[in-house]
């Protein structure tokens, strides 16, 4: 009867309950907060749901979903390359779990966050931007928060990778915080992933005061013109022109862009829409479900509950509130440049997070004057931002990647 | 030259090959067909499917053009009136998937089409 | 220390770079645009798709009002009697995909609303 | 003109015909039969169809569609590395066909048979055991199936890997058969595969005569009270309650159960249902397609042509009949226990083949009392049998793996 | 201040425009000329719109898109190992850039052309020819065209691997070019590509000159019986016989073939209908977006900017006229074998291109005679057109593969 | 043998795991019902989302059974008969996407469907 015996021993020694930590706890609790977060007040959940539950998933202990670090220490030859560090991974740590492969094979090799940048090209119109070309100077602007937020993490002990990490919160950019937190400090991930996502949703609650605070009374009721007419045609010279612009000025930003414009053109040139569709919808759903599991599986306790991650979410308000506040202030010198005709407030629209903060600076013209409508005008830098934070992190890529 | 010679060879062979496997899957077919229709000829007496169509039939009561036309008419206008008519004001309807989909981006369409003399969606 | 004067190095660059970068954009759009102009200025005499939307017109009579009320009414109405008179009954139905699949597992809305005081679906 | 001749001579030497063993045929019967039962008489025609197909095709000699061995022996250093084997595979027997990659790296790394519990989650109500919890015992009674067909292989000389993933057809969940078998009998995967699909969807055939030898009329014609109706927020609470119980007591099976729960969380949150959609949909039928495909390609005739196949398909019936019997006993013992309350009939649909036992007993109930109305009280068993089988696959898999 | 110098040379030494060549430039311009063409001439817009774009994406210098070779030199033990080559790569060339992951594991794996294949398997009616079985052998003669091509080829200085990729052009099906090439000649795929799916847009065009040279009026006006029906049953033995009976003959072919039937008895079984749809959309979708971008990315200016592009440009013209010039050659002698009961020009058809070449006849016919229609009869050579040039190009992969 | 003995401890100790999960899984619902009966019966007051059914009800006017069959039948007939009539001519309308996907294959019955002896669509 040695056999029983053993078995059970065994059994208990794998049961997880006994080795659940203090930190796997907490991680638990972390995980279930942000799905609350997500159900309960509708915060991004498309985002915030499967990290939430699959941070819960992975931190109950020896259950073999992931079984490989997320920034581990590796052989400086083999450091670089994917295949190797893969075959490495489990010859060290054993076979990989499916969060493993998600997160090896989609997102640390980039796949995922650029096919989400294909699909959201797929899904955005440029419209407002190309009509008023000078609003991308407001989505240029808002950038401003992402580097006082690198700063500001510097200051606090981060190196330069983890700070231009976090700097990339305030772009208020999923994807591109994910792509860029990837190749730079990948150790992070999860805390930058989930205080991106978690701001973007906030964001009616923290761009109010700071316009209020930067913009008087008569400048919030300003009226701007009706926008021109936009033709299809310039609706399709616009991504390709992007394309070429930006990826010669700032190669290392033409993966993000590129896959942002391609999606675009599928979306404008009309002779595509099967695979425009595609990119919106069975593609771009599959893709943000891995997205989702995978940077949900790095909010490991080892990793994640330490004080750089209550640092990070702490620096996330930083970037979203001096984003907002550097594209007001430069809204402001364009009202005056342009001699009153701009209201102000639509450079907060440059911090993205499309479409709700230009529906934040609507709804702000509207209590001031309900014949007020900014919306159109807003959508501009709003889209503009989302070009913008691609640069800033092509820029970050060029320098330190 | 040589090469040339081979792909000459090569020819002479795909091109056989080629008519060959067709000419196969051809007799094939044809012996394929006589077989299904010696089964149907077997399977004839046996009208099985044929109440089906009928009980089709009762489902399709006959309506006069005239009407047909009128009823044709109306529901094309009730659609084209619909789409005009209840397009949703974006500030009040619940925030779509679309829209919240990373809170990175969206149907612009959806906020796109403001009357600027109306001041109405 | 030094790391923070990189830093600000770092910002000084990139934020000259993200203006440079979406001012070079803002002005090619104008060019863009200013092209189009001249562009549609030219095409203007030409008014082909004209015709098109006149087309379209014909198809969408006019209806009065009330009628269209009513029809509205009326397909509402009746949409809404079948999704509630129709259902069908799950076992007299042809198994559904979802159903098969794997035979593991359902969508359980197909037999989970069963009036019991009726006995029936 | 030696050039013609040779290339004749090649291109004949390279002709399957002459290649064409009697394996071959035999298999490419079996394949045939597989696909004639799919279309003919409907028997899991999403998987059996493929999987037929699949079989016709890799035994089409030369034919490089799966050019590797299902398993082969391989450098013990190398054995449990994915990415070392796959090197390894094609340095020895060339290039991969598309079925060797559908098997490699779906199958063989779980991905798939993880991602369709993912899809069954999003598409099962848990409802109907939320609102009875005690049903979920006779989940658990149906599982007697499962070991009674593992003792019963054992008896007949079949190892204890193989004696195990056997046993687990009596379960009733495709997946879980293909996810336990992968892992412990790769070998066999064609065999139970084919197996558990097949006896799945004679269910209605198996389970009347037990279910009528073990029970009495009078116990038949038992009705049962109304099932509480269950609110959002329990359907909500549950997958997320059963994925943290179950991770924490039993870790080996927390692939299977978390991958289920996380789908049903998609369902029941009701704030993401293009992700709950896309799970049920698009990726389900892409992972579907795969998962056919590769199972299909393991029935080689060197491989499947053995009498091991034959008397697994012969334990297939004992495992899906004892099964029966388990459950319904066990529904027998309930009954006394609850005074009279309970159909014990309904422990018969703790097999799972979700959700054709539950109709079959439905079914059985209607002929002795067209009254009769316990489908919904045979669902929590029912669903309940899925948990059941991914637990004791986790046990297996804890003691074996 | 080194600090900031530093960084700015850096970034300048990395910006894209600094780096441009002449060669670059030629093909960003070729790119957008079939982006222009896709667009404003609805030229296969499926395919060049996405080839077009990433071919204008990957001249980017130092965009890190498509970082490594499409043909590089490899030692020769690890050439045909997919995994040691990709782990290679990325120790020379570094990480894998998007088109690179989706070249070499999607595309260099034929993963991709195989799927199409499939899922056209699942949107193709075999109706006209299983009604028609002689119509087959006109599909047979056009891949006359295949073998001129590829002699023309020769003739001018191509080796043999690429002469065959460049002949089967002439066979005016997409993915099986792509396929073929891949194996043989991978250095011209870009080239090959684009011909193929060029010229298939410029069928109404090359065709008609063609076959009015070739027939009489008379010929042109003769009317052809009506076609039987087909019955349910044998349009669900086609696939399964035409895959063994191929498969057997030339097991070559087994991959383009096998799958293309797997595809069309999942449409016509009718059981299997939500995985029939999955095929022809959501899996098609994703896998014709990935096939375009992917060929696309071949299209560097130091590989395709060459003499012998131009060349295989001009031999794409020679593969569509010749193998529509056999076609409508062997139609008339069938003509004459039928006492005159068939219409030559539906051999013409034979090219595939479905549906087009048969539009094309029926065009012709209807305006010699208004009142004839043989549509019908010319989708028979049609689709046995694919099958021919699948079997073309088995026949060139067994002798020289 | 020995293998056979490990088998039946395999079977003791999986009964046993199996049903102690299952039992506690069912304990945890329980007591997961038991605080969801108390939290409804303390939301009780609160009746809030009663208004939304009403107004739902205000969208269903009452239709006369036999209208509704009169509308149902019209409805079915001009769905029937639109499948019928409106069939497009293949050459008149745009090619598909499905017709232009790769230039190789189609939906055939697009083109099938031609009746030799009206010599149309
Ligand atoms: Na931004
Ligand atoms: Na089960
Ligand atoms: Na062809």
């Amino acid at each position: 009867m040695t056999g029983i015996v053993e078995q059970i021993i065994a059994f208990f020694q794998g049961m997880g309950l006994l080795n659940l930590t203090w930190g796997n706890v907490v991680m638990i609790l972390v995980g279930l907060a942000l799905v609350y977060l997500a159900i309960r007040y509708e915060m991004e959940p498309l985002l915030l749901l499967p990290i939430g539950i699959s941070a819960v998933l992975v931190n109950i202990p020896l259950g073999h979903l992931a079984n490989w670090p997320i920034a581990p220490e590796l052989p400086e030859e083999i450091a670089e390359n994917i295949f190797a560090v893969m075959t490495y991974l489990n010859q060290q740590y054993g076979p990989p779990g499916i969060f493993d492969l998600i997160y090896y094979t989609l997102i640390r090799t980039e796949i995922v966050p650029l096919l989400i940048f294909f699909g959201l090209g797929a899904m955005t119109d440029f419209g407002p931007m190309i009509a008023d070309p000078k609003t991308a100077l407001m989505g240029a602007a808002a950038q401003i928060g992402v580097f006082i937020a690198m700063l500001t993490a510097l200051a606090l002990g981060f190196n330069l990778h983890q700070a231009a990490s976090i700097g990339i919160i305030g772009g208020a950019d999923g994807p591109t915080t994910i792509y860029l937190t990837t190749k730079l400090a990948p150790e992070i991930l999860g805390a930058t992933a989930v205080a991106a996502y978690s701001y973007m949703s906030l964001v009616p609650l923290i761009q109010p005061p700071i316009i209020r605070a930067l913009t008087s009374k008569e400048e919030r009721k300003i009226r701007m013109e009706q926008l021109r007419p936009v033709s299809k045609r310039e609706k399709i010279i616009f991504p390709i022109v992007s394309m070429i612009v930006i990826g010669l000025l700032v190669p290392s930003a033409a993966p993000l862009v590129g896959m942002l414009m391609i999606g675009n053109l599928f979306r404008e040139s009309g002779v595509v829409e099967r695979l425009s569709k595609a990119a919106q919808e069975e593609l771009m759903n599959i893709v943000t479900i891995f997205l989702g599991l995978g940077v949900g599986s790095t909010m490991r306790a080892e990793s994640f509950l330490t004080q750089e991650t209550l640092m990070i979410l702490g620096l996330g308000v930083v970037a979203f509130a001096s984003a907002t506040a550097g594209g007001v202030l430069f809204g402001k010198l364009m009202k005056h440049l342009s001699g009153g005709k701009i209201n102000p407030m639509i450079g907060a629209a440059g911090v993205s997070a499309v479409p709700m903060s230009a529906r934040v600076v609507q709804r702000m013209a509207s209590e001031e004057d309900p014949g007020n409508f900014i919306l159109m005008h807003a959508m501009g830098p709003n889209v503009a931002g989302v070009i913008g934070t691609a640069v800033a992190a092509g820029v970050f890529l060029a320098v330190l990647g | 030259m040589a090469e040339f010679m081979e792909g000459l060879n090569l020819t002479v062979l795909g091109v056989t090959i080629v008519f060959m496997v067709l000419a196969i899957l051809a007799v094939v077919l044809y012996a394929v067909g006589w077989t299904e229709r010696r089964l149907v000829e077997r399977e004839a007496p046996a009208p099985a499917p044929a109440p089906a169509p009928a009980a089709k039939v009762e489902e399709k009561p006959a309506i006069p053009p005239k009407d047909l036309a009128v009823i044709t008419a109306a529901i094309l206008a009730y659609t084209a009136e619909k789409a005009a008519q209840l397009r949703p004001l974006p500030f009040r309807r619940k925030v779509s998937d679309a829209w919240r989909l990373y809170g990175v981006q969206s149907q612009m369409e959806e906020v796109e089409d403001f009357n600027y003399e109306m001041g109405k969606w």
